[in-house]
Protein backbone atom coordinates (compact mmCIF):
# COMPACT_ATOMS: atom_id res chain seq x y z
CA UNK A 1 0.00 0.00 0.00
CA UNK A 2 1.38 3.30 -0.58
CA UNK A 3 0.90 6.15 2.81
CA UNK A 4 1.78 9.77 2.87
CA UNK A 5 3.46 10.81 5.73
CA UNK A 6 3.63 13.82 7.10
CA UNK A 7 6.03 15.21 9.91
CA UNK A 8 5.52 18.21 11.50
CA UNK A 9 7.74 20.98 13.64
CA UNK A 10 10.64 19.60 16.04
CA UNK A 11 10.22 16.08 14.05
CA UNK A 12 10.20 17.83 10.87
CA UNK A 13 13.31 19.17 11.33
CA UNK A 14 15.15 16.51 13.06
CA UNK A 15 14.22 14.42 10.23
CA UNK A 16 15.12 17.00 7.88
CA UNK A 17 12.10 15.66 5.91
CA UNK A 18 8.10 16.98 5.92
CA UNK A 19 6.93 14.69 3.88
CA UNK A 20 7.46 11.34 2.73
CA UNK A 21 5.27 8.70 0.33
CA UNK A 22 6.03 5.62 1.10
CA UNK A 23 5.02 2.13 -0.60
CA UNK A 24 4.95 -0.82 1.96
CA UNK A 25 5.13 -3.99 0.67
CA UNK A 26 4.33 -5.38 4.30
CA UNK A 27 1.40 -7.22 5.43
CA UNK A 28 1.42 -5.32 8.80
CA UNK A 29 -0.57 -2.70 8.68
CA UNK A 30 -1.40 -1.02 12.02
CA UNK A 31 0.26 2.39 13.17
CA UNK A 32 2.63 0.81 15.58
CA UNK A 33 3.95 -1.75 12.98
CA UNK A 34 4.18 1.71 11.12
CA UNK A 35 6.21 3.36 13.80
CA UNK A 36 8.38 -0.14 14.24
CA UNK A 37 9.12 -0.13 10.64
CA UNK A 38 10.40 3.92 10.40
CA UNK A 39 12.51 2.84 13.84
CA UNK A 40 14.57 0.39 11.81
CA UNK A 41 15.93 3.04 9.72
CA UNK A 42 18.08 4.40 12.93
CA UNK A 43 19.57 7.50 13.82
CA UNK A 44 17.05 10.18 14.73
CA UNK A 45 14.33 8.02 12.62
CA UNK A 46 15.05 5.59 15.82
CA UNK A 47 14.96 8.65 18.06
CA UNK A 48 11.77 10.43 16.84
CA UNK A 49 9.77 7.44 16.24
CA UNK A 50 10.71 6.70 20.25
CA UNK A 51 9.54 9.48 21.76
CA UNK A 52 6.98 8.43 24.38
CA UNK A 53 5.13 11.98 24.03
CA UNK A 54 4.94 11.64 19.65
CA UNK A 55 1.32 11.86 18.28
CA UNK A 56 -0.09 10.35 15.68
CA UNK A 57 -2.93 11.34 12.98
CA UNK A 58 -4.25 8.80 10.40
CA UNK A 59 -6.36 11.16 7.29
CA UNK A 60 -6.22 14.42 9.91
CA UNK A 61 -7.71 12.11 12.86
CA UNK A 62 -6.10 11.59 16.55
CA UNK A 63 -5.14 7.44 16.10
CA UNK A 64 -3.32 5.04 18.28
CA UNK A 65 -0.82 2.52 17.59
CA UNK A 66 -3.48 -0.24 17.29
CA UNK A 67 -5.38 1.53 14.50
CA UNK A 68 -5.21 -0.23 10.78
CA UNK A 69 -3.47 1.94 7.83
CA UNK A 70 -5.33 1.88 4.11
CA UNK A 71 -3.88 2.57 0.79
CA UNK A 72 -3.37 6.63 0.73
CA UNK A 73 -3.84 6.87 3.91
CA UNK A 74 -2.37 10.22 5.04
CA UNK A 75 -0.26 9.86 8.04
CA UNK A 76 0.98 12.34 10.65
CA UNK A 77 3.70 12.47 13.53
CA UNK A 78 3.70 15.40 15.33
CA UNK A 79 5.32 16.58 19.03
CA UNK A 80 2.49 17.91 21.54
CA UNK A 81 0.88 21.16 20.21
CA UNK A 82 1.73 24.49 21.12
CA UNK A 83 -0.89 26.71 19.28
CA UNK A 84 -3.19 29.32 21.08
CA UNK B 1 -17.73 39.57 14.77
CA UNK B 2 -19.81 42.62 12.27
CA UNK B 3 -23.00 41.77 13.17
CA UNK B 4 -23.82 40.75 16.94
CA UNK B 5 -27.13 38.40 17.60
CA UNK B 6 -29.84 40.77 19.10
CA UNK B 7 -30.18 38.65 21.98
CA UNK B 8 -26.28 38.82 22.31
CA UNK B 9 -25.84 40.11 26.08
CA UNK B 10 -22.35 39.16 26.58
CA UNK B 11 -19.43 39.14 24.35
CA UNK B 12 -15.60 37.34 25.47
CA UNK B 13 -12.99 37.90 23.37
CA UNK B 14 -9.75 36.43 24.58
CA UNK B 15 -6.61 37.54 22.61
CA UNK B 16 -3.05 35.86 22.66
CA UNK B 17 -0.01 37.80 22.00
CA UNK B 18 3.71 36.93 21.67
CA UNK B 19 4.84 38.32 25.21
CA UNK B 20 8.25 39.26 25.92
CA UNK B 21 10.66 38.75 28.89
CA UNK B 22 12.56 41.47 30.64
CA UNK B 23 15.43 40.47 28.42
CA UNK B 24 13.64 41.25 25.39
CA UNK B 25 12.83 37.73 24.29
CA UNK B 26 11.74 36.32 22.09
CA UNK B 27 12.08 38.41 19.49
CA UNK B 28 9.53 37.05 17.39
CA UNK B 29 7.82 33.44 16.97
CA UNK B 30 7.21 31.06 14.42
CA UNK B 31 3.72 29.47 14.18
CA UNK B 32 3.47 25.82 12.40
CA UNK B 33 0.39 23.87 11.44
CA UNK B 34 -1.21 20.75 10.08
CA UNK B 35 -3.24 22.71 6.90
CA UNK B 36 -6.45 20.74 6.79
CA UNK B 37 -6.36 19.04 10.47
CA UNK B 38 -6.29 22.46 12.08
CA UNK B 39 -9.00 24.04 10.85
CA UNK B 40 -11.11 20.65 11.25
CA UNK B 41 -10.13 20.32 15.03
CA UNK B 42 -11.04 23.81 15.35
CA UNK B 43 -14.63 23.83 13.34
CA UNK B 44 -14.90 20.87 16.53
CA UNK B 45 -14.32 21.86 19.16
CA UNK B 46 -16.46 25.25 17.96
CA UNK B 47 -19.43 23.29 17.68
CA UNK B 48 -18.95 21.09 20.98
CA UNK B 49 -18.46 24.56 22.83
CA UNK B 50 -21.72 25.91 21.07
CA UNK B 51 -23.77 23.22 22.39
CA UNK B 52 -22.24 22.67 25.79
CA UNK B 53 -22.43 26.54 26.48
CA UNK B 54 -25.42 27.63 24.37
CA UNK B 55 -23.47 30.27 22.31
CA UNK B 56 -24.48 32.26 19.63
CA UNK B 57 -21.80 33.31 17.56
CA UNK B 58 -18.43 31.95 18.03
CA UNK B 59 -15.37 33.61 15.90
CA UNK B 60 -12.25 32.51 15.97
CA UNK B 61 -8.33 33.60 14.05
CA UNK B 62 -5.18 32.12 14.43
CA UNK B 63 -2.47 33.42 12.54
CA UNK B 64 0.89 31.05 11.48
CA UNK B 65 4.28 31.71 10.57
CA UNK B 66 6.03 34.77 11.61
CA UNK B 67 4.90 36.56 14.67
CA UNK B 68 6.73 39.51 16.23
CA UNK B 69 6.74 40.43 20.02
CA UNK B 70 3.78 42.14 21.12
CA UNK B 71 1.39 40.95 17.87
CA UNK B 72 -1.56 39.01 18.43
CA UNK B 73 -1.23 34.91 17.70
CA UNK B 74 -5.36 33.88 18.37
CA UNK B 75 -8.40 36.15 18.88
CA UNK B 76 -10.79 34.03 20.11
CA UNK B 77 -14.71 35.92 20.42
CA UNK B 78 -17.98 34.31 22.10
CA UNK B 79 -21.08 35.74 21.87
CA UNK B 80 -23.90 34.14 24.26
CA UNK B 81 -27.25 35.66 26.07
CA UNK B 82 -25.60 36.08 29.47
CA UNK B 83 -22.00 36.90 30.24
CA UNK B 84 -21.72 33.63 32.33
CA UNK B 85 -21.66 31.40 29.20
CA UNK B 86 -19.62 33.39 26.97
CA UNK B 87 -16.95 33.44 29.53
CA UNK B 88 -17.06 29.53 29.84
CA UNK B 89 -16.98 29.13 26.24
CA UNK B 90 -14.44 31.69 24.89
CA UNK B 91 -12.12 29.50 28.15
CA UNK B 92 -12.99 26.33 26.84
CA UNK B 93 -12.18 26.66 23.24
CA UNK B 94 -8.53 28.14 24.08
CA UNK B 95 -8.15 25.40 26.95
CA UNK B 96 -8.76 23.16 23.75
CA UNK B 97 -7.30 25.07 20.95
CA UNK B 98 -3.76 24.87 23.04
CA UNK B 99 -3.81 21.23 23.49
CA UNK B 100 -6.17 19.77 20.42
CA UNK B 101 -5.19 22.02 17.54
CA UNK B 102 -2.38 21.33 15.74
CA UNK B 103 0.13 23.97 16.11
CA UNK B 104 3.62 24.47 17.41
CA UNK B 105 5.44 27.84 18.55
CA UNK B 106 9.30 28.11 17.86
CA UNK B 107 10.97 31.07 19.73
CA UNK B 108 12.77 32.71 17.21
CA UNK B 109 15.75 35.16 18.79
CA UNK B 110 18.95 34.42 20.73
CA UNK B 111 17.77 31.45 21.82
CA UNK B 112 15.87 29.58 18.61
CA UNK B 113 13.80 26.65 20.24
CA UNK B 114 10.43 24.68 19.37
CA UNK B 115 8.21 25.83 22.94
CA UNK B 116 7.30 22.87 25.38
CA UNK B 117 3.76 21.90 26.03
CA UNK B 118 3.11 23.45 29.27
CA UNK B 119 1.57 20.94 31.71
CA UNK B 120 -1.38 23.52 32.95
CA UNK B 121 -2.84 23.35 29.79
CA UNK B 122 -2.99 19.40 30.11
CA UNK B 123 -4.73 20.26 33.10
CA UNK B 124 -6.85 23.36 32.52
CA UNK B 125 -8.22 20.86 29.51
CA UNK B 126 -8.89 17.87 32.04
CA UNK B 127 -11.26 19.50 33.94
CA UNK B 128 -13.61 20.81 31.35
CA UNK B 129 -13.76 16.61 30.70
CA UNK B 130 -14.66 15.51 34.46
CA UNK C 1 -5.52 49.80 25.73
CA UNK C 2 -3.28 50.90 23.70
CA UNK C 3 -0.29 50.31 24.63
CA UNK C 4 0.09 47.12 26.06
CA UNK C 5 2.13 45.52 28.79
CA UNK C 6 5.05 43.95 26.90
CA UNK C 7 4.86 40.45 29.63
CA UNK C 8 0.64 40.24 28.50
CA UNK C 9 0.74 36.90 26.78
CA UNK C 10 -3.04 37.04 27.58
CA UNK C 11 -6.22 40.04 27.04
CA UNK C 12 -9.87 39.44 27.45
CA UNK C 13 -12.38 41.66 26.80
CA UNK C 14 -15.42 41.37 28.11
CA UNK C 15 -18.58 43.38 26.49
CA UNK C 16 -22.00 43.89 27.76
CA UNK C 17 -24.63 44.96 26.00
CA UNK C 18 -28.34 46.10 25.61
CA UNK C 19 -30.14 42.63 24.28
CA UNK C 20 -33.58 42.59 22.98
CA UNK C 21 -36.00 39.57 23.25
CA UNK C 22 -37.77 37.92 19.93
CA UNK C 23 -40.29 41.31 20.74
CA UNK C 24 -38.03 43.63 20.29
CA UNK C 25 -37.86 44.75 23.65
CA UNK C 26 -36.61 46.54 24.87
CA UNK C 27 -36.39 48.91 22.99
CA UNK C 28 -33.44 50.78 25.13
CA UNK C 29 -32.67 50.48 28.75
CA UNK C 30 -31.85 53.91 30.89
CA UNK C 31 -28.98 53.91 33.06
CA UNK C 32 -28.50 55.97 36.03
CA UNK C 33 -25.68 55.81 38.68
CA UNK C 34 -25.00 57.33 42.06
CA UNK C 35 -21.56 59.96 40.73
CA UNK C 36 -18.39 59.64 42.81
CA UNK C 37 -19.72 56.08 44.68
CA UNK C 38 -19.24 54.35 41.22
CA UNK C 39 -16.06 55.17 40.40
CA UNK C 40 -14.43 54.75 44.09
CA UNK C 41 -16.27 51.50 43.83
CA UNK C 42 -14.92 50.38 40.42
CA UNK C 43 -11.50 51.53 41.37
CA UNK C 44 -11.89 49.20 44.65
CA UNK C 45 -12.46 45.92 42.82
CA UNK C 46 -9.79 47.23 39.94
CA UNK C 47 -7.50 47.50 42.83
CA UNK C 48 -8.59 43.72 44.42
CA UNK C 49 -8.56 42.12 40.94
CA UNK C 50 -5.07 43.68 40.39
CA UNK C 51 -3.51 41.74 43.38
CA UNK C 52 -5.61 38.57 43.52
CA UNK C 53 -5.33 37.94 39.39
CA UNK C 54 -1.64 39.69 39.66
CA UNK C 55 -3.24 41.35 36.46
CA UNK C 56 -0.91 44.19 34.31
CA UNK C 57 -3.48 46.13 32.87
CA UNK C 58 -7.10 46.75 33.59
CA UNK C 59 -9.63 49.01 31.60
CA UNK C 60 -13.19 49.65 32.39
CA UNK C 61 -15.85 51.91 30.73
CA UNK C 62 -19.62 51.59 32.04
CA UNK C 63 -21.71 53.89 30.09
CA UNK C 64 -24.80 56.24 31.76
CA UNK C 65 -27.97 57.69 30.47
CA UNK C 66 -29.86 56.41 27.56
CA UNK C 67 -28.58 52.98 25.79
CA UNK C 68 -30.10 51.96 22.80
CA UNK C 69 -30.88 47.75 22.09
CA UNK C 70 -27.93 46.50 20.53
CA UNK C 71 -25.33 49.23 21.60
CA UNK C 72 -22.73 48.27 24.39
CA UNK C 73 -23.31 49.06 28.35
CA UNK C 74 -19.98 47.95 29.82
CA UNK C 75 -16.11 46.99 28.65
CA UNK C 76 -14.38 45.85 30.33
CA UNK C 77 -10.78 44.59 29.40
CA UNK C 78 -8.03 42.80 31.39
CA UNK C 79 -4.69 42.17 30.52
CA UNK C 80 -2.32 39.25 32.49
CA UNK C 81 1.21 37.04 31.48
CA UNK C 82 -1.25 33.95 31.13
CA UNK C 83 -5.04 33.65 29.99
CA UNK C 84 -6.30 31.72 33.30
CA UNK C 85 -5.43 35.00 35.00
CA UNK C 86 -7.06 36.99 32.48
CA UNK C 87 -10.12 35.12 32.65
CA UNK C 88 -10.54 34.96 36.24
CA UNK C 89 -9.37 38.73 36.39
CA UNK C 90 -12.18 39.87 34.06
CA UNK C 91 -15.01 37.66 34.89
CA UNK C 92 -14.63 38.60 39.08
CA UNK C 93 -14.42 42.30 37.76
CA UNK C 94 -18.05 42.01 35.76
CA UNK C 95 -19.22 39.33 38.95
CA UNK C 96 -18.55 42.78 41.22
CA UNK C 97 -19.21 45.46 38.82
CA UNK C 98 -23.04 43.99 38.49
CA UNK C 99 -23.45 43.25 42.38
CA UNK C 100 -21.41 46.34 44.20
CA UNK C 101 -21.78 49.55 41.71
CA UNK C 102 -23.87 51.63 42.29
CA UNK C 103 -25.60 51.14 38.72
CA UNK C 104 -29.43 50.97 37.52
CA UNK C 105 -30.93 49.61 34.30
CA UNK C 106 -34.75 50.74 33.83
CA UNK C 107 -36.43 49.24 30.78
CA UNK C 108 -37.56 51.85 28.03
CA UNK C 109 -40.53 51.37 25.81
CA UNK C 110 -43.51 49.08 26.16
CA UNK C 111 -43.28 47.68 29.41
CA UNK C 112 -40.90 50.92 31.02
CA UNK C 113 -39.69 49.24 34.53
CA UNK C 114 -36.57 49.50 36.65
CA UNK C 115 -34.53 46.06 35.98
CA UNK C 116 -34.88 43.63 39.32
CA UNK C 117 -31.47 42.16 40.21
CA UNK C 118 -30.78 38.71 39.10
CA UNK C 119 -30.06 36.36 41.98
CA UNK C 120 -27.17 34.48 40.10
CA UNK C 121 -25.75 37.80 40.11
CA UNK C 122 -25.27 37.55 43.70
CA UNK C 123 -24.70 33.89 43.97
CA UNK C 124 -21.49 34.56 41.37
CA UNK C 125 -20.20 37.19 43.28
CA UNK C 126 -20.36 34.97 46.52
CA UNK C 127 -18.24 32.27 44.92
CA UNK C 128 -15.05 34.78 44.83
CA UNK C 129 -15.64 35.35 48.74
CA UNK C 130 -15.26 31.48 49.71
CA UNK D 1 -27.09 68.57 62.38
CA UNK D 2 -27.49 68.54 58.70
CA UNK D 3 -27.60 65.68 56.38
CA UNK D 4 -27.68 65.60 52.54
CA UNK D 5 -29.86 62.51 51.64
CA UNK D 6 -29.89 60.91 48.10
CA UNK D 7 -32.32 58.94 46.91
CA UNK D 8 -31.66 56.72 43.42
CA UNK D 9 -33.38 55.04 40.58
CA UNK D 10 -36.42 53.51 42.17
CA UNK D 11 -37.00 55.18 45.26
CA UNK D 12 -36.09 58.85 43.86
CA UNK D 13 -39.04 57.84 41.14
CA UNK D 14 -41.23 56.80 43.99
CA UNK D 15 -40.72 59.58 46.33
CA UNK D 16 -40.42 62.03 43.61
CA UNK D 17 -37.10 62.93 45.58
CA UNK D 18 -33.68 62.80 44.38
CA UNK D 19 -32.08 65.10 46.73
CA UNK D 20 -32.80 66.48 50.40
CA UNK D 21 -31.66 68.75 52.83
CA UNK D 22 -32.31 67.53 56.40
CA UNK D 23 -32.11 69.74 59.64
CA UNK D 24 -32.27 67.36 62.17
CA UNK D 25 -32.40 68.14 65.98
CA UNK D 26 -32.62 64.72 67.37
CA UNK D 27 -30.25 63.53 69.57
CA UNK D 28 -30.33 60.02 67.70
CA UNK D 29 -27.61 59.62 65.13
CA UNK D 30 -27.83 55.95 64.24
CA UNK D 31 -28.68 55.44 60.42
CA UNK D 32 -31.81 53.08 61.67
CA UNK D 33 -33.15 56.13 63.36
CA UNK D 34 -32.80 58.28 60.58
CA UNK D 35 -35.06 55.53 58.51
CA UNK D 36 -37.46 55.25 61.63
CA UNK D 37 -37.80 58.95 61.16
CA UNK D 38 -38.33 58.73 57.64
CA UNK D 39 -40.58 56.33 57.70
CA UNK D 40 -42.95 57.98 60.06
CA UNK D 41 -43.63 60.39 56.80
CA UNK D 42 -45.89 57.73 56.22
CA UNK D 43 -47.02 57.11 52.49
CA UNK D 44 -44.50 56.49 49.98
CA UNK D 45 -42.14 57.22 52.42
CA UNK D 46 -43.19 54.57 54.86
CA UNK D 47 -43.32 52.23 51.92
CA UNK D 48 -39.67 53.06 50.24
CA UNK D 49 -38.00 53.37 53.24
CA UNK D 50 -39.39 49.50 54.63
CA UNK D 51 -37.79 47.72 51.66
CA UNK D 52 -35.74 45.20 53.22
CA UNK D 53 -33.74 45.19 50.29
CA UNK D 54 -32.90 48.63 50.56
CA UNK D 55 -29.12 49.72 50.44
CA UNK D 56 -27.86 52.35 52.37
CA UNK D 57 -24.16 54.57 51.87
CA UNK D 58 -22.80 57.40 54.03
CA UNK D 59 -20.20 59.14 52.38
CA UNK D 60 -20.15 56.89 49.43
CA UNK D 61 -19.46 53.91 52.05
CA UNK D 62 -22.26 51.40 52.31
CA UNK D 63 -23.22 51.21 55.80
CA UNK D 64 -26.00 49.25 57.78
CA UNK D 65 -28.29 50.55 60.52
CA UNK D 66 -26.13 50.77 63.49
CA UNK D 67 -23.70 53.19 61.78
CA UNK D 68 -23.13 56.42 63.14
CA UNK D 69 -23.98 60.21 61.30
CA UNK D 70 -22.33 63.47 61.37
CA UNK D 71 -23.08 67.03 60.28
CA UNK D 72 -23.19 66.86 57.00
CA UNK D 73 -23.05 63.66 56.09
CA UNK D 74 -24.09 62.21 52.87
CA UNK D 75 -26.47 59.72 53.23
CA UNK D 76 -27.83 57.53 50.08
CA UNK D 77 -30.75 55.02 50.11
CA UNK D 78 -30.87 52.42 47.23
CA UNK D 79 -32.42 49.71 45.70
CA UNK D 80 -29.89 46.83 44.97
CA UNK D 81 -27.71 47.78 42.06
CA UNK D 82 -28.01 46.42 38.48
CA UNK D 83 -25.40 47.79 35.97
CA UNK D 84 -23.09 45.78 34.16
Amino acid sequence: MRLHLKFFAAYRERLGCAEETLDWSGDRRTLGELVDYLRQRGGVWQEVLSDPRCLMAINENMARSSEYMHDQDEVAFFPPVTGG
Amino acid sequence: MATLDEQAGGVVCFTGRVRQDAQGQPEALFLEHYPGMTERIIQQHVLNACQRFTLLQVQIQHRIGKIAAGEAIVWVAVAAVHRRQAFEGCAFLMDFLKTEAPLWKKNMGNEAAWVESRPEDQQAKALWLL
